[in-house]
């Protein structure tokens, strides 16, 4: 896990909420250094009280806060990835870096999904594991979100994700490159159908999944505070040879930016999501598009 | 004489034999040791590392999408401007004749000296460039135009105004049109094909790949310096992240090979664009012949499926 | 109270006699002082001038879109941006129910006091908000939804950075948008209909206005300064322009007239909520019945007929 | 004519050039302020031989300058404006100054266009008259705007618009700014039929002018030096309360900011446009497109 946040120190403050501190009663807010009471961090959604910073939280955590009890039903726990570039590197082998990483997570890829209802109304639902390899698409993790959205056409019901991880998983190569398509294209089912996509972006949420499939949300929502933007702080601030700004690339900056409709603190969330599919399932749309009309994303 | 790489040293004295021979005058001596010369350069093309191909992909006389538009098109109009924000010279497009036939061409487009590079950025695209190739390809859908794409860039520019201006949304918004294009689509990286800003104009019907060009889910040095913890370490990244179009065919992720002239495509453009013309015309000559529908179908299963995971 | 505009002060001795029976109490002089009140509204307001009705179009308690949409429509969710460039809070737009029926809601937004209005830019829109407008049009068709729009802008903003990022192209892209929307469309001219800036959302399958709303091809003010050579001259160049809501239903412009509450819609924004949605309802429910290529056939012949001119 | 500038003071120095000085034997240019031998002004298509200045020409002379030698035959040349509000205003009464236009311009309206021929191919041209009320889009203008459009789908022939004039016409009020709206639905109609519209935007071209049909050109053209935009000069420095860069606005200008295809000096545009209408006419495109399908325009 600490290597993870080693090769990428822009997030920098996660370790620490992530552990938690297990054996302790408090956990230190990163972002305004508050003690909070740790048995209060699940009646607070893992957000601080002080000041309303959101805690990473994991995909089967994220599910449970938004969805009606006990409607989740998970899908596709099978797929894992492969190795198929046979990838070595002195820091890694990435085969046995898999098992690591499923340990780590508790999930078998980067990203769940399944069914689940939102305020009494079928969703299909699916979010990515940060915890898992950075949360980053391999093929295992491209499939089933492309089987997300295939399972929202074959349901007809309305899909939601959480978005979030840097997109491509080197140790995969142009095959983890290539998920940016694969999940684009099955999008573009989802939309034949017209069936509403809500991407929800946390933090972070960067390169190959913001530019796939998580900006082309019919809605996209933002949790308060995520990095969310196609390059990393470290690599902007490269390229432009200074500092960025505190609030830059994150969700406030991109709503302003015209790149979000919404920022939702997670609690706002069900009622939120609740609203949206009332109001894009109840205008009944005929299927006016034929089948293989081209979509206007 | 074209600059040489780092690899290629032992060109410098048959080079300067055929000087000589020229010089001093006689045409078998001519012939002979320009023969001597182009069978070093077959030996050492015919069995580069796939970092003496980023060097290759990335060399500065190689020729880039306008050249291939002088020497393998005709009629070529160019385009400007994404209707929105800006002209972005990293990426250019335009209606050209290809053997008759209109088709809408559109490549990254990097410079070939210090001024042209810093106008063009390198061949780094803003949103605005993404945006002006996707504006390209629904004009060419319109017209029933087939689309083809040069693909040849380091990257999407990242910068704090590209974030300001969406750069995510601008290539998964290009991709997805792409994706769903009505005319048929044949993309040819060209050079360096450098992750999600080659991509967003990559998604074609058939991806084709120049011999010696590479394709990176990151950049060398990028890899190397995350995974190896060492920038320098590059060379060993490369080969070790199968960027060839030789791996990528063996993967199924590429189409075809377009081979390049002896010594690589910058020793001659026209015959290097002669070449990527003909393929592409191949290509298209195929897709025209498919419903329209079946295309797309054929297009959807193609990037539906790359997969490589168990179950 | 509402403030008062100036052809109102004989109101002012009658609000002031309402208030005495008010302290006084008693309910026959509350009733017959509010009586008188009424009365003298009602005269004021049947015979307003063209140019009385620009200010009473102006009024800064007058009803704005989100109150329209607080009053009539229930469960609007905002939805923000352009996704290239910023998100302008000069043009408002989203979701909302309105008799159980979800349909899209745009429409241009000014400020109530200073603050908001500099926010809001005073309504005038930049190229972003109608590339938002745009945007929430092509959702509203693609999932089906009808679009209302509500019209209600000085115009839209003529600053240097709006020629750089295409204010013409945005209204032009607007404008063609939503003539080739396949849903049903209403607008409603609620203040003032500035202009390009305002027709930009307002080529729709019915075209209502407010019964003291204005529609100008300029403002009043501009004409007056070009055509009379004296910008004071503005209630001249009203009175000759044939901006008001009867003056464009006269003209068949403008498909049908909303009545305001007595003293206009700033005296009473639940209730002249309450008559704009259900105007729009009733337009929505006869267009909805219209299979949408004959919807589609009569908006077309709806603005390629609007022809004044002889042969 | 000189009221129309003196009203219209951001064109101040087009009147000298319009009159030509005709009984003059020298044309002084506007821009660098070089005499130039009235006699060759014809020869070099009225631009300055030093500065390249691209001085006004009328209607006729545009088309005249562009299409094949006595290729243009005119359409609907009987179309006149009426006076649908009986406008007065101290400084003019509308139905009269109908008529000093139509003496003016020598056009009936603001706009004509006909069939010609370009490089031998057949197209249907346009041009908007500047001299006849500054070319503003009056109900009859518009109307034969659309005709032009119309016509175009008829033959089945590309269509070429010289666009210009600032757009509204206020002496007809709401009536000449639905002409925006009659245009894009008769150019929706040209789309529909996958015929090419080359959009010619010449100096100055503002308005009611660009924010309806000439800045929706399949490929937008300028001619150099061209005053393009959304407002004209003055409003615009009244807006942002400074004087405006020269080059503000003007062809190259937009072409930076991603606006317009082409910046074509006059003598090139015979060879670009025949050129465009080769490529977008050998395409043959089939009509995939089903008859009311909406335009992505
Ligand atoms: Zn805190
Ligand atoms: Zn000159």
């Amino acid at each position: 896990m600490k290597e993870i946040f080693k090769r990428h120190p822009r997030y920098a403050h996660a370790p620490e909420a992530f552990e938690g501190m297990p054996d302790n009663l408090w956990v230190r807010c990163p972002q305004c250094r508050e003690l909070l009471y740790a048995k209060e961090q699940e009646s607070t959604l893992r957000v601080c009280s002080k000041c309303k910073y959101h805690f990473p939280v994991s995909a089967h955590e994220r599910i449970a806060m938004t969805v009606d009890e006990d409607s989740f039903r998970e899908y596709g726990q099978g797929v894992r990835a492969a190795d198929p570039l046979g990838f070595r590197s002195p820091s890694q082998n990435y085969s046995e870096k898999l098992t690591e990483y499923a340990q780590e997570a508790g999930t078998n890829e980067a990203f769940i999904y399944g069914t689940a209802r939102i305020e009494g109304q079928d969703v299909v639902i699916g979010a990515v594991e940060f915890k898992f390899c950075g949360g980053s698409m391999g093929a295992a993790a491209g499939e089933k979100i492309a089987r997300a959205m295939d399972l929202a056409v074959e349901k007809r019901y309305p899909l939601v994700i959480f978005a979030a991880g840097g997109g491509a998983r080197m140790q995969e190569g142009v095959i983890s490159l290539m998920q940016m398509a694969k999940t684009l294209a099955a999008l573009d089912r989802l939309r034949d159908a017209g069936l509403p996509f809500f991407s929800v972006m946390v933090d972070p949420c960067l390169g190959g999944t913001t530019a796939s499939y998580a900006m082309m949300g019919d809605v996209t929502i933002a949790e308060p505070g995520a990095y969310i933007g196609f390059a990393g702080k470290r690599v902007i601030e490269q390229t432009i040879r200074q500092k960025l700004p505190q609030n830059a690339a994150r969700a406030e900056f991109l709503q302003e930016h015209g790149m979000v409709d919404l920022v939702v603190p997670r609690a706002e969330l069900p009622a939120t999501l609740g609203r949206l599919v009332r109001l894009f399932v109840s205008c009944n749309r005929e299927e006016r598009r034929p089948v293989g009309e081209p979509a206007r994303v | 004489m074209v600059s040489l790489l780092e690899f290629e040293t032992t060109l410098r004295p048959l080079e300067s034999e055929l000087e000589e021979a020229r010089r001093v005058g006689g045409n078998g001596h001519v012939d002979s040791a320009q023969e001597r010369l182009t069978d070093q350069l077959r030996r050492i093309y015919s069995d580069l590392t796939p970092w003496q191909k980023v060097q290759v992909a990335r060399h500065r006389e190689r020729p880039y999408t306008l050249d291939y538009l002088q020497w393998g098109f005709t009629d070529f109009v160019e385009l400007h401007g994404d209707r929105s924000f800006a002209e972005d010279r990293a990426i250019i497009g335009g209606p050209a004749l290809l053997n008759g036939r209109s088709v809408m061409v559109i490549g990254h487009q990097k410079g070939r000296d210090t001024r042209e590079n810093i106008s063009r950025n390198f061949g780094m695209p803003h949103p605005e460039g993404y945006r002006k190739a996707e504006r390209l390809m629904r004009q060419a859908e319109h017209f029933g135009m087939p689309v083809v794409t040069m693909v040849d860039t380091p990257g999407a520019n990242a910068g704090l105004s590209d974030e300001e201006r969406g750069q995510a949304e601008a290539i998964a918004s290009s991709i997805a049109t792409m994706l769903a294009l009505r005319v048929p689509t044949v993309a040819v990286v060209i050079g360096e094909g450098g992750s999600g800003g080659a991509l967003a104009i990559a998604v074609a019907d058939r991806i084709l790949m120049l011999e010696h060009a590479v394709f990176t889910v990151a950049s060398p040095e990028a890899a190397a310096s995350i995974l190896w913890r060492d920038a320098g370490k590059a060379s060993e990244a490369a080969n070790n992240m199968r960027i060839t179009a030789q791996d990528l065919k063996y993967f199924g992720l590429v189409d075809d090979i377009i081979p390049e002239p002896v010594g690589g495509a910058h020793r001659d453009h026209a015959a290097a664009a002669s070449s990527v013309a003909s393929a592409i015309n191949s290509c298209l000559q195929g897709l025209s012949e498919l419903p329209i529908d079946e295309l797309l179908a054929a297009r959807y299963a193609k990037y539906r499926n790359i997969a490589f995971f168990s179950e």
